[in-house]
């Protein structure tokens, strides 16, 4: 939280500080508490979005109580997305999988509940793709969310594996370190997944921009005044929407590809966690959508 | 600057002189800092006075204003003496081996070898090399007798003489086949006289002139040249300067030491070298490329003069030929001169400009004097000029000798002031002084048109660093005002109309300049700048790199540039920063791979994106870097190419052992150390003189005191002190950080930290005169008298100038006759520049605003 | 999957029961989204205009071109990712705010006439007019065709330009362009001094 | 202000009993570092916090330096102090010195001060004045070894740098910190920070050749959570009277040693703060609440102290 100066400036310390490089957040573990601390927080302070917050709480939870560090972490060649995913371990993901059906059968909204009921319940799941629920299927089910470009759809069999895999994607992002070379990759430089949300961390009198993986959540360099999607750079077509409701997140929307993310401004509000607060402002996603942008990629809680 | 911002925290040692970036570039300073947290680097600052940038540096010299040259010289002589010099470098990367021509004369006297009294011009013929080839270790020749100079000096006395009743003749040309010397034993060989001329600048010799301590010049000299001790080629040290060089009487001459003393020990091209002027306004730099001045076209192209009869005479003159020794090459950059400039009138006149009528190169007004700033409001006040535009340029602030200009000005028939802020050359009439009676005799039409301010234009400024950066108009300018652009455009169509209706002098280049933007009222600023990048007018070829362009196509650099009319480039230099590709300028990449600050994607850089210029000399001969820390560019032997980290400042495909030269703008191909011929107005080596208001006679030649190719101007205001009337005081003028120009005095945070005009006056000095802090004070020079409240402070030390005590005063230059605190009465609303005297470098033409004379009395 | 997901917000917004994908209740956060008091603001690149660092800036505006609103400065912001400054700015580039919006701007034409004591307003067609007239005056009674040799020179040295620091290079283009056209020779810029 | 929902309170100026969220986990210490051999006094640091903190533009005065103002004032909390420091060895150095509010770990202004909640240290170390507790008595001025706290007579109440206690408390670093163009000032927790200062000093002292070199940190208030690398350290007079040994006046200190432990305390502060109240202002008007209601109420005072 207290990261010292980061304009580009070698300190005397030079470990702490990494001499002209702009300081992305260091990666080490998740801190799940603070993410589930911050999402109680802001139930509290966004009614609008407590039931959703109360239930990505539960998810929290759960997450912090897998095993991480079972993803191999030879390090690959550095940005191998495939081989990143190659990785992790899809056998402890099954194993852990009826635990959260139970959890999202007891805790989450109706619709996700059924399908957790009738996954578990080895019962045909329409949605595609298919996936069934015998535990080689239920396999086969997290394997295709790995294998798909857009590793994350809202589709709910995507929902479960990534609550799965999550962990041991950022465990294992964390241990590769994988920096972006240059400040315009649209994709995660370590896992290849589309960001969840933009984050604004001090700079000098500015906020200089990262991405946050909505997979491995991993942060990367990403410039400002340029779109992550189609690589708009016309000032004139990149509105920023913020309401005073969210002091320090704001849509950020491209008039060209009509895409959107988020951005939380740690410049605003040092206490943010952006994957939370994404999540909490879920209101401005509607009131994206509503005006004809398409969010990049929806957020674990299907917004 | 050959290098840049960023790169500065590749050195291991500065020397900061006539420059403050801590206050007057702040946010570039971080970089010299980052040097001296990160490597150690140290810092030696010398100024008159004890600035915040000497604040943090580890060694301070306070020296005279002025004797900057002495200081240099000194420096060459210390490390010529002590072994300090870069010998490979020097040898094969600069001129010092080459045999300059019998009849040359150092200036013993003050004088080099042809100089003509009655025109106060030298003839520069005996400025030259040697014709012939390899002198090394041959015979050495007797040092040129008396007898010699005598002759030398007498001879082009007369030819001179001849030239100056009319236009004097083209000077003749360097020779094709350089004489030299590789053991630089020859004694006329420019290291030896390089040696010679110097030896005069003993440590002693710079105590007297720059009233620096012996031991203390000594420690910073000692320290600057330790990064060659034996001749060690790791380390690299840089020179940093700004206005407080370029605004002398011999400005040129001062950074050329400087350039000098870099080459002697190795330090051009490198990482953390060379020599950097800090610009002092955002695009100062874009100004000058792009030819703002009287004496250049866009790309440092020369001006046609009147002897020019058709372009080729005109390009035969300014186009240079090779000229080296035979064993080595030359690049010659500027041989595709012609290539540049018929690009550049294909840009200005389009189809008007044929093969058949010199592409109008007669539509070019032809220049043989020089019609510089000064000579301008000079000028104007004994009628000459009758009408003046100024856009953003406040002429009665920024002076020199700011009374002078307002009287000129009462003498203009109409006067055009594009401004966003109330301005005091648009007000000149109503400065302080002008009674009623004075106004009802003022007859000078004023316009004064609201413009834009920087938020709401876009374009391109150019940094210190020679980085095109674009900018977008965030909003639209506020009530009647209108783009810059616009109303020059308008201006122009207006006249450009009258003169279709009505005709009138030489129509011709006014109908004919190419216009063919969308809105010619409202030229967009991105359709010029693809124009000044150039397109190919024909479809065009390029065998060597296979690139070939359809007719409309935009350059991708200026190789691409031809001679026939087939290509239009409204600025060579600039070719390649709005390509097919698109806006260089507008990149914004912010990867920097080597680790050195290069960023090769953020914007673009002149030429052709080199960050750090004349980078080859990074190598050494065989083209491996002298750091493999802090490697640039090298010769990839695979390759058979230079490759790098940064553009490679050199053809791409000579091998070392071509020997080809890193300099590949000079005919010589190499640094010049000695600058032949007439590139120089006042001398081929620097030579130490005083300011023209002087406290002292000049110790190194009392008989020729002061540059004596300068001459001083005539009208009944120009004035020029002397000791003898009590002008016995140096002073010198600055800038502020909490300040910017005659601008921030109407911002009120700006106001508030630093909200009046001062004086900064030795604390010594002020009690002798009983004066003391806050307490108004009158300056006077012998052109006018200036009031503000007294700065007494220890950070401007008395000094021993060529044994006299000497004080030394300083003032910022902030205030004028409107502002905040002008309106509120808090200042005597006197622009400081009422005080300087009007007088130019020779070469340059820039004021001698630092290093006059005044008289000092409490109010 | 897009359309689908704006398909059923607006279903949403109709009235229908509004549930997510998931299942969650809708109608809290449709609620939020329709009282949410959205402005529009843009973020413009640009050069701090005052020293030669040239230090990258980003404008903040609101108001929406589109809607015909006068775009207002809100903030300026050091560019953090500009190589050079790294976001930091100077004393004055941190006030540049007030550079930008400032009462004591000039806002209209105006014109001080021989003798006169005071400006008068003038329009901006007259006052282009009159230059363009004094202009063409002065240069028909001053153009020098050829010199005292007979050398031609096609110059005109009675009307001098002076150019200011802030000057942008296509500006500064068009300077030559039409200056040089013109013929005048006394043409200068803050570089000199 | 916001920060009172996230800092939590150490120590509270003339409160009877226990401090609120005492027992809870502790806050990181903060501290901001200044590095004055890098600092070339360019004032950004000025602007940024009197643009954060929203100052009213004053009419400043030229007064024979290159500082905005002779010292700090109720409405300019960050000034740049600048001596021009001469020696008798004819050495000489211009100094610049960021000042503002130290914030001691044992802060004089909150030894001084009577009224209930005028003054709050909280538990990360920043000093913050709550206005709507002060009663202008302006002890907390002669509390202060750093003469910071500034009286506004208009308002009658005291004010000085805050530490950004609001940015703070929204987990940002405080104003003046991002606007530094030489990087010069740093803020952290305090161990960081003096891991940083103790390198700089180091360096200056192998590499620069200051062998004085050293970190500001005085003890005798238990150190400060503002702190200084100096290029002499021997003497810090040198950089415009920062007190080599800072100490609270002893009347502070007796007054607390001594009547802390004492039941009356609580009570009779209270009355000093009533009379104070009376002297400066005539018949109070409303009465102040103490801050500590928001945070947790705190438990009567116990039983034995009566």
């Amino acid at each position: 939280m207290w990261s010292a100066r980061s304009n580009g400036l070698s300190s005397v310390a030079s470990a702490r500080l990494k001499f002209d490089v702009p300081v992305a957040p260091a990666m080490k573990k998740t801190d799940w508490d603070k993410r589930i601390q911050r999402a109680v927080e802001l139930a509290e302070r966004y009614s609008s979005a407590a039931e959703v917050l109360a239930f990505y709480r539960h998810i929290l939870e759960f997450q912090k109580t897998l095993r991480a560090d079972v993803a191999s972490s030879s390090s690959p060649a550095g940005g191998d997305k495939a081989a990143f995913r190659e990785q992790l371990n899809l056998d402890i993901a099954v194993q852990q999988l009826p635990a959260l059906l139970a959890l999202v059968q007891r805790t989450g909204p109706p619709k996700l509940a059924q399908e957790a009921a009738e996954i578990g319940a080895g019962k045909l799941h329409l949605s595609s793709p298919p996936c069934y629920a015998s535990s080689e299927e239920q396999r086969e089910m997290l394997r295709s969310f790995l294998l798909s470009t857009d590793a994350n759809g809202p589709e709910s069999n995507h929902f479960f594996a990534r609550v799965l895999l999550q962990p041991q994607a950022e465990h294992l992002a964390a241990t590769q370190q994988t920096q972006s070379a240059d400040s315009s990759a649209s994709v995660c430089p370590a896992c290849g997944a589309r960001p969840q949300v933009a984050v604004l961390r001090p700079e000098g009198e500015g906020g200089k921009r990262f991405l946050v993986c909505s997979f491995c959540a991993t942060e990367w360099e990403f410039r400002r005044i340029l779109c992550p999607v189609c690589g708009e750079v016309d000032h004139q077509k990149l509105p920023r929407y913020s309401a005073e409701d969210f002091a320090a997140v704001r849509v950020e929307a491209c008039d060209t590809c009509k895409y959107y993310l988020k951005s939380v401004d740690m410049t605003v509000d040092g206490l943010a966690v952006p994957l939370v607060d994404e999540i909490a402002t879920a209101s401005l996603d509607i009131w994206a959508v509503e005006h004809g942008f398409n969010k990049i990629s929806p957020n674990l809680m299907g917004f | 600057m050959t290098n840049g911002w960023i790169d500065i925290k590749n050195t291991d040692m500065m020397l900061i002189m006539g420059g403050n970036p801590a206050e007057n570039h702040p946010c570039g300073f971080k970089w010299p800092v980052e040097a001296k947290r990160n490597r150690n680097a140290k810092m030696i600052v010398v100024d008159p006075r004890f600035t915040r940038t000497a604040a943090v540096a580890d060694l301070f010299c306070q020296i005279r204003a002025g004797a900057d040259i002495a200081f240099l010289g000194g420096m060459i002589n210390y490390a010529l003496e002590n072994n300090r010099i870069a010998k490979d470098y020097l040898v094969n990367y600069t001129n010092a081996a080459f045999i300059i021509k019998e009849g040359f004369k150092l200036p013993e006297d003050g004088l080099f070898s042809g100089f003509d009294a009655a025109t106060k011009i030298y003839d520069k013929s005996s400025w030259n090399y040697q014709e012939g080839g390899n002198e090394t270790g041959k015979a050495v020749l007797a040092a040129p007798t008396e007898g010699h100079e005598a002759k030398a000096a007498l001879m082009p006395v007369s030819t001179a003489a001849k030239g100056a009743a009319s236009t004097p003749p083209p000077p003749p040309s360097l020779p094709p086949n350089i004489a030299y010397d590789l053991s630089l034993q020859h004694p006329r060989c420019v290291y030896q006289l390089l040696k010679q001329q110097y030896s005069r600048y003993t440590p002693e010799m710079v105590e007297r002139i720059t009233g620096i301590p012996k031991d203390q010049f000594l420690k910073a000299a000692d320290l600057f040249t330790s990064v060659r001790k034996n001749g060690d080629m790791k380390k690299v040290a840089t020179i940093i300067y700004a206005v407080g060089w370029t605004q002398h009487s011999f400005g040129t001459q001062i950074i050329r030491t400087a350039a000098m003393l870099q080459l002697l020990m190795g330090n051009v091209g490198r990482a953390g070298g060379g020599v950097n002027a800090l610009r002092g306004h955002s695009n100062i730099q874009g100004a000058t490329d792009m030819a703002g001045i009287f004496d250049i076209l866009p790309g440092y192209l020369k001006v046609p003069n009147p002897t020019d009869k058709d372009l080729k005479t005109y390009l035969d003159r300014i186009t240079p030929k090779p000229a080296k020794p035979n064993e080595w090459e030359s690049f010659n950059y500027w041989s595709n001169t012609p290539k540049f400039m018929v690009s550049f009138l294909k840009a200005m006149y389009g189809n008007a400009a044929t093969k058949d009528n010199d592409f109008a190169f007669q539509y070019l007004p032809k220049v043989d004097r020089n019609y510089s700033w000064v000579n301008i409001w000079n000028d104007m006040y004994e009628g000459t000029v009758k009408g003046m535009f100024a856009f953003g340029m406040n002429g009665v602030m920024i002076g020199p000798d700011s009374q002078k200009n307002i009287d000129a000005l009462k003498k203009a028939d109409f006067l055009v002031v594009c401004e966003i802020y109330p301005d005091e050359t648009s007000a000149f009439w109503q400065a302080p002084g002008i009674t009623p009676d004075d106004l009802k005799q003022i007859n000078t039409t004023v316009y004064r048109l609201p413009g834009a301010g920087f938020a709401e234009k876009d374009g391109t400024f150019v940094n210190s660093a020679r980085w095109l950066q674009w900018k977008n108009a965030a909003l639209p300018p506020p009530g009647d005002c209108r783009l810059d652009q616009d109303i020059l455009a308008q201006i122009f169509l207006k006249i450009r109309e009258l003169y279709q209706k009505e005709g009138g002098k030489f129509p011709d280049p006014i109908l004919k300049a190419s216009w063919a933007y969308t809105l010619p009222a409202h030229p967009s600023l991105s359709e010029i700048a693809k124009e000044i990048n150039g397109k190919a007018l024909a479809d065009i070829s390029d065998e060597k790199t296979a690139i070939s362009l359809k007719a409309g196509q935009q350059l991708p650099g200026f190789a691409m540039l031809h001679d026939d009319g087939t290509t239009s480039s409204g600025n060579w230099l600039y070719c390649g920063s709005w390509t097919e590709a698109g806006p260089m300028m507008q990149r914004r990449g912010t990867e920097d791979p080597s680790g050195l600050g290069i960023y090769p994607n953020w914007g673009w850089s002149w030429p052709a994106n080199r960050r750090v210029l004349y980078n080859r000399a990074s190598c050494d001969l065989a083209g491996k870097p002298w750091d493999p820390t802090r490697s640039q560019v090298w010769w990839n032997e695979t390759a058979q190419k230079w490759v790098g980290n940064d553009v490679p400042d050199f053809k791409p495909d000579s091998k070392p052992e071509e020997h080809m030269g890193p300099f590949i703008m000079n005919p010589e191909g190499v640094g010049r150390i000695f600058v032949p011929l007439g590139a120089m107005a006042d001398g081929p080596f620097p030579e130490f003189y005083e300011p023209i208001e002087s406290p002292i006679e000049n110790p190194l030649h009392p008989s020729q005191s002061t540059n004596p190719v300068v001459k001083k101007y005539k009208t009944k205001m120009d004035k020029y002190g002397t000791p003898k009337e009590g002008y016995n005081i140096v002073c010198t003028t600055y800038r502020l950080t909490e300040h910017y120009h005659y601008w921030t005095k109407n911002n009120p945070m700006n106001v508030e930290l630093v909200p009046e005009p001062f004086v900064e006056i030795p604390a010594e000095l002020a009690d002798q005169m009983g004066i003391r802090g806050g307490e108004k004070v009158k300056v006077t020079s012998a052109r006018s008298d200036y009031i503000a409240k007294a700065m007494v402070t220890k950070r401007i030390k008395p000094m021993m100038v060529d044994g006299k005590k000497l004080y030394q005063i300083g003032m910022p230059i902030h205030w004028g006759f409107l502002g905040i605190s002008e309106g509120e009465g808090r200042t005597a609303k006197m622009p400081a520049n009422l005080l300087t005297p009007t007088v130019v470098d020779p070469n340059a033409y820039t004021p001698e605003f630092k290093g006059f004379l005044v008289k000092l009395e409490k109010v | 999957m897009d359309v689908s997901r704006r398909a059923f917000f607006k279903t949403g917004i109709a009235g229908a029961v509004g549930i997510t994908v998931f299942g969650f209740d809708a109608r809290p956060l449709l609620a939020q989204a329709g009282s949410l008091k959205i402005s529009r603001s843009t973020e413009t690149r640009s050069t701090c205009p005052y020293c030669a660092v040239s230090c990258g800036v980003i404008i903040h505006t609101i108001g929406d071109k589109a809607k015909n609103v006068t775009p207002q400065v809100i903030h300026v912001e050091g560019d953090p990712d500009h190589p050079i400054n790294r976001g930091t700015l100077c004393p004055k580039g941190s006030s540049l705010q007030q550079d930008i919006q400032n009462e004591r701007r000039i806002l209209k034409p105006q014109v001080r006439r021989p003798g006169s004591d005071h400006w008068d307003d003038i329009s901006w067609d007259q006052a282009i007019d009159e230059i363009a007239r004094w202009t063409k005056k002065t240069r028909d009674a001053t153009f020098i065709e050829t010199d005292a040799k007979g050398q031609t020179v096609n110059r005109l040295e009675s009307i001098a330009f002076t150019g200011g620091c802030t000057d942008t290079n296509e500006f500064n283009y068009l300077v030559v362009k039409t200056m040089r056209s013109m013929g005048v020779v006394r043409l200068e810029n803050q570089a000199r001094v | 202000m916001s920060d009172r929902g996230t800092l939590r309170i150490q120590q509270i100026s003339a409160h009877p009993g226990p401090v609120a969220g005492e027992g809870a986990q502790r806050q990181d210490k903060v501290c901001k570092l200044i590095d004055t051999t890098t600092c070339i006094g360019c004032k950004a640091c000025e602007v940024a916090c009197v643009e954060w903190n929203d100052m009213p533009f004053q009419t400043t005065y030229f007064d024979n330096t290159y500082q905005t103002m002779p010292d700090t004032d109720w409405n300019y909390w960050n000034l740049i102090k600048f001596n021009e420091d001469e020696h008798d060895n004819g050495s000489f150095a211009w100094l610049m010195r960021k000042h503002q509010c130290m914030h001691c770990e044992d802060p004089g202004c909150l030894r001084a001060c009577p009224a209930d909640g005028a003054i709050v240290q909280y538990s990360n170390g920043i000093v913050d004045f709550q206005q709507e507790n002060c009663i202008g008595c302006q002890f907390c001025v002669s509390g202060c070894p750093f003469n910071i706290p500034k009286f506004n007579p208009n308002t009658k109440k005291v004010y000085k740098c805050t530490l950004c206690s609001d940015r703070v408390g929204a987990g940002l670093e405080p104003a003046c910190i991002k606007a530094c163009p030489t990087g010069c000032l740093h803020f952290g927790t305090k161990d960081d920070m003096k891991f940083l200062a103790e390198n700089r000093a180091s360096q200056l002292r192998e590499v620069s050749g200051f062998q004085n070199a050293g970190v500001y940190d005085p003890d005798t208030i238990g150190g400060t959570h503002v702190i200084y690398v100096l290029h002499d350290a021997t003497k810090p007079e040198r950089y415009g009277n920062l007190p080599a040994k800072p100490r609270i006046p002893l009347s502070f200190t007796v007054w607390k040693d001594i009547f802390k432990p004492i039941g009356l305390f609580g009570a009779m502060l209270g009355f000093v703060g009533v009379v104070m109240h009376y002297v400066f202002e005539g018949p109070r008007r409303e009465q102040p609440t103490p801050p500590v209601v928001r945070i947790d109420p705190p438990p009567p005072p116990a039983g034995k102290e009566n």
